[in-house]
C-alpha cells in the first residue's frame, strides 16, 4: 500500500520535473518547484511508513517550510530583477 | 540461469550509486570548466560538492539497516561516521558558497561583468595601461 | 535508553519491516531524477532557471539522504542547499543580471577532459566494495564502536549527535570557526545597511503598483514566525533523541528571519535583529563552544572531554553536548542572518544605485 | 477492525494519489501559466489532506499523528499563500493568459 503511494508520488515528482525543465516562463518553473517540494514532503512521510519507522516527520515539516521560503524568495527577487533588467534595456 | 542474471544485476546495482555519483560529479566539473559565467560556475561547484556527499552517504548505507538513532526493533544501523563527516562538509560548503557569491558581487561592482573572458580582457587592458 | 523506547510508536510494530526492494527502487528513481536535473542545469541559459533547478537538485539529494538512512544529513542538506544557498544565489542574481550573455565556450576540450576523468573514475569503482554490504571495510573500524557503545557511553540515542558533538568535537569546533570566518569574509566584502527608521516613512519614491508589499504573505509570515521559532528550539534541544541539532536549528532560526525580511523588508527586520547584536552572538557561539573545552581542561580533563563536567560521566556528556550544540546553533543562526542581510543590502543598493541617478533624494 | 481501518486508509491514499496525478497531468498539459496554477494548487490542498489522513489512520494516535497534522496545517497555510503570491507576481509582471485556441 505504502509502496504504491510512494510510486505514485515519484511519478508526480517526475511530471513536475518535466514542467520545471520545459518552463517556458520563469513562473512555470517556480510553480513546478513548489509542487515538487510539496510532493517531496508527502514522499518523506510515506517513505517513513514504508520502512516502518515514521518518526522522522520533523524533516517533512522542515521541507514544507523551506519550500515556502524558497518560493517567496524567488518571487521577491524576480520582482527586483525585472526592474533591474528594464533599467538595463533603457 | 536465473542466478547468473541476478548476479550481474546485483553487481550493477551494487555500483549503481557510485556511477550516478560519477555522472553528477563530471557534470558539475563540466559546468565549472566550460561555463564562462561565474554564478553558473558556483552552481557547478555546488553540484560537484553534493555528488561527493552522496558518495560518502552511499558508502555508509547498509542494506536492511536503519537510521543510526537507537530504536527498539532495529537489527542493523547504517554507519554514522560518514554522516558526521558530511554534516560538517555541508555547513562548510554553505560558508564557502556565501563567500564565493559575495566575491562575485564585488567583481561585478569592479568590472561591470561576471563573464570570465570579459573580466580577463578588462584586467589585461588595465595591466597594459600601467 | 528508556526515552528512546518511548519514542517508538506503539501501533507500528506490526508494520512490515525491510521492504528493501522498494527502498532500492525509490533510490534508483531519485538518482535518475537527479541526473536529469543536472543535465538540464548544464543545458539551460537562463541563470534564474538554473538556480531554481539547483533548489530542486538539493531537495532531491536531501530526499536521497533520507532513503540512505542519513536523516541528520538530509535535514542539513535541505536547510543549507535548498534553503540558504538557493536564496543567496537568487540574491546574487539581482546584482549580476539574470541572463548569461554568451553561450558556452567551445565544449569539446572540456567534454574530452570530463569524459576521460569520468571513465577513470568508473574504472576505479569496479574495485569498490558492493553498495550496502554490511561486511564492507568502511563499517568496521571505529563505526562498530560508535554503534555499539555510544548509546551507553554518551547516553543519547542519536549516534550522529554523539559522534559529532563528543567523539569528533574537535572537527565540529573547527567547522564552527570556519562558519564564523566566512562571516568575517563576507562582511569585509559587503556591508549591511543600517535601518532607516525615519526616512522610510516619508520616502517619496514613485511607488509603482508592483512594489507594494503582499499583504497575504505578510499575514502568513506573521502567523508562521512564532511557529518556526518554536520548531527551531525543538530541533535544537531534541537533537539528542531524533534528527536535529545545533546546525539545523540555527538554519531554521535564520530561515524565520529570512522570511520576515522577504515579506516586510530589510529595515523592519534590522530593527528586530540589530546588527551589533548579531555580530556579538556570532562570536559568542564560538566562545561558548571553545569555553566548554577550556572549562573541561580546568576541571582536570582533556580539551572538550565532557566526562569531567559532572560527577557522573554520562551526565557530564549530556551537559557538554547541550552546551556546545547551543553554541553551534547561536553561531550558525546569527552568521546566516547577517550574511543574508549583507546580500540583500547589496541587491537593493544595486537597484537603487541604478535608479538614483535621476532621483533627487539619496538613500541616506 | 484492523481491516476496516486499512480499507479506509487505503481509500484516502488512493484518493490522494488520484488527485496528485490529476494535478501533475494538468501542470503538464494545460496551455498557459494561469491554468497550470489552477490545476496544481487546487488539487494540491486536498491531495495533501487525503495523504495525511490516510497515513494518520495507519499510525494510530501518537506523536507521529500530531506531526502529520502539523505538516497538513503548514502545507495548507503555505500552499495557497504561495500560489496566490505566484499568480500575483506573474500578473503584475504583465504575463497574459492565453485566451484563444492555437491553430
Amino acid at each position: 500500500m505504502f509502496a504504491t503511494a510512494a510510486a505514485a508520488l515519484l511519478v508526480i515528482m517526475c511530471l513536475a520535473l518535466v514542467r520545471a525543465f520545459r518552463g517556458p516562463k520563469i513562473y512555470d518553473r517556480i510553480l513546478a518547484v513548489n509542487m515538487f517540494g510539496t510532493k517531496t514532503v508527502l514522499l518523506i512521510a510515506v517513505y517513513g511508513f514504508m520502512t516502518g519507522r515514521p518518526e522522522f516527520l520533523d524533516l517533512g515539516i522542515f521541507y514544507a517550510l523551506i519550500n515556502f521560503v524558497g518560493v517567496i524568495a524567488a518571487l521577491k527577487f524576480i520582482e527586483r530583477l525585472d526592474e533591474y533588467d528594464e533599467q538595463e534595456e533603457r | 540461469m536465473d542466478s547468473i542474471f541476478t548476479d550481474i544485476l546485483a553487481g550493477a546495482l551494487g555500483r549503481y550509486n557510485y556511477w550516478v555519483v560519477i555522472v553528477l560529479m563530471m557534470a558539475g566539473f563540466y559546468v565549472v570548466i566550460a561555463s564562462t559565467n561565474l554564478v553558473k560556475k558556483i552552481v557547478g561547484l555546488n553540484i560537484f560538492q553534493t555528488s561527493v556527499f552522496i558518495m560518502y552517504i552511499s558508502i555508509g548505507k547498509i542494506s536492511g539497516g536503519t537510521a543510526p538513532i537507537v530504536w527498539a526493533n532495529a537489527e542493523l544501523y547504517s554507519n554514522p561516521l560518514p554522516h558526521v563527516l558530511i554534516l560538517t562538509a555541508i555547513v562548510v560548503g554553505v560558508a564557502t558558497t556565501a563567500l564565493g557569491l559575495s566575491l562575485i558581487m564585488r567583481i561585478k561592482h569592479a568590472y561591470g561583468s561576471v563573464e570570465e573572458d570579459e573580466i580577463l580582457a578588462l584586467s589585461q587592458a588595465e595591466d597594459e595601461d600601467e | 535508553m528508556l526515552l528512546c523506547e518511548q519514542q517508538t510508536p506503539r501501533g507500528l510494530n506490526q508494520l512490515p519491516r525491510k521492504k528493501t526492494e522498494m527502498e532500492l527502487a525509490v533510490n534508483i528513481t531519485l538518482l535518475l531524477m537527479l541526473c536529469a536535473t543536472v543535465f538540464a542545469v548544464v543545458k539551460l541559459q537562463s541563470l534564474f532557471a538554473i538556480v531554481m533547478l539547483f533548489g530542486i537538485y538539493s531537495l532531491l539529494s536531501a530526499m536521497i539522504f533520507v532513503a540512505l538512512d542519513a536523516v541528520d544529513v538530509a535535514f542539513t542538506e535541505a536547510a543549507v542547499g535548498a534553503g540558504i544557498s538557493t536564496v543567496l544565489m537568487l540574491a546574487t542574481l539581482v546584482t549580476t543580471g539574470r541572463w548569461k550573455k554568451k553561450p558556452e565556450r567551445s565544449g569539446l576540450l572540456p567534454l574530452f577532459v570530463v569524459t576521460i576523468t569520468g571513465a577513470a573514475l568508473v574504472w576505479g569503482t569496479l574495485d569498490m566494495p558492493e553498495y550496502g554490504n554490511p561486511a564492507n571495510p568502511a563499517h568496521h573500524h571505529v563505526a562498530d564502536r560508535y554503534i555499539a557503545e555510544s548509546p551507553t557511553e554518551i547516553g543519547i540515542p542519536n549516534m550522529v549527535t554523539s559522534v559529532l558533538a563528543s567523539y569528533r568535537g574537535f572537527d565540529t569546533l573547527g567547522e564552527v570557526i570556519v562558519v564564523f570566518t566566512a562571516l568575517v569574509g563576507v562582511l569585509s566584502l559587503l556591508q549591511v545597511r543600517r535601518p532607516r527608521t525615519f526616512a522610510r516613512k516619508q520616502d517619496n519614491r514613485p511607488d509603482t503598483h508592483r512594489r507594494r508589499p503582499y499583504p497575504v504573505l505578510q499575514v502568513v509570515a506573521l502567523i508562521m514566525m512564532p511557529f518556526i521559532i518554536v520548531f527551531a528550539l525543538y530541533v535544537q534541544f531534541h537533537g539528542d533523541f531524533g534528527p536535529g541539532g545545533g546546525f539545523q536549528a540555527g538554519v531554521i532560526f535564520a530561515v524565520a528571519f529570512i522570511l520576515y525580511t522577504l515579506t516586510y523588508g530589510l529595515d523592519d527586520s534590522l530593527a528586530l535583529t540589530p546588527l551589533p547584536a548579531l555580530k556579538i552572538l556570532a562570536a559568542g557561539g564560538v566562545i561558548i563552544y571553545g569555553g566548554t573545552g577550556v572549562v573541561s581542561m580546568l576541571l582536570g580533563g582533556n580539551f572538550l572531554d565532557y566526562n569531567v563536567l559532572a560527577a557522573n560521566p554520562v551526565s557530564g556528556q549530556h551537559i557538554g553536548i547541550i552546551v556546545i550544540e547551543l553554541g553551534v546553533g547561536i553561531t550558525v543562526a546569527s552568521v546566516l542572518i547577517t550574511v543574508f542581510y549583507a546580500f540583500v543590502t547589496r541587491a537593493e543598493r544595486n537597484r537603487a544605485g541604478e535608479k538614483q541617478v535621476d532621483l533627487p533624494n539619496k538613500a541616506d | 477492525m484492523q481491516i476496516a481501518v486499512d480499507l479506509v486508509s487505503w481509500l484516502f491514499l488512493s484518493m490522494g494519489m488520484f488527485l496528485g496525478l490529476t494535478g501533475a497531468y494538468g501542470i503538464l498539459k494545460f496551455p498557459d501559466f494561469y491554468t497550470r496554477v489552477h490545476a496544481a494548487s487546487i488539487s494540491d490542498t486536498l491531495c495533501t489532506a487525503c495523504f495525511v489522513i490516510g497515513l494518520a489512520l495507519q499510525s494510530g494516535f501518537n506523536l507521529v499523528t500530531a506531526k502529520l497534522f502539523m505538516i497538513l496545517i503548514l502545507l495548507w497555510l503555505t500552499g495557497p499563500a504561495a500560489s496566490h503570491a505566484l499568480v500575483r507576481a506573474a500578473n503584475t509582471a504583465g504575463l497574459k493568459p492565453v485566451t484563444e485556441k492555437k491553430d
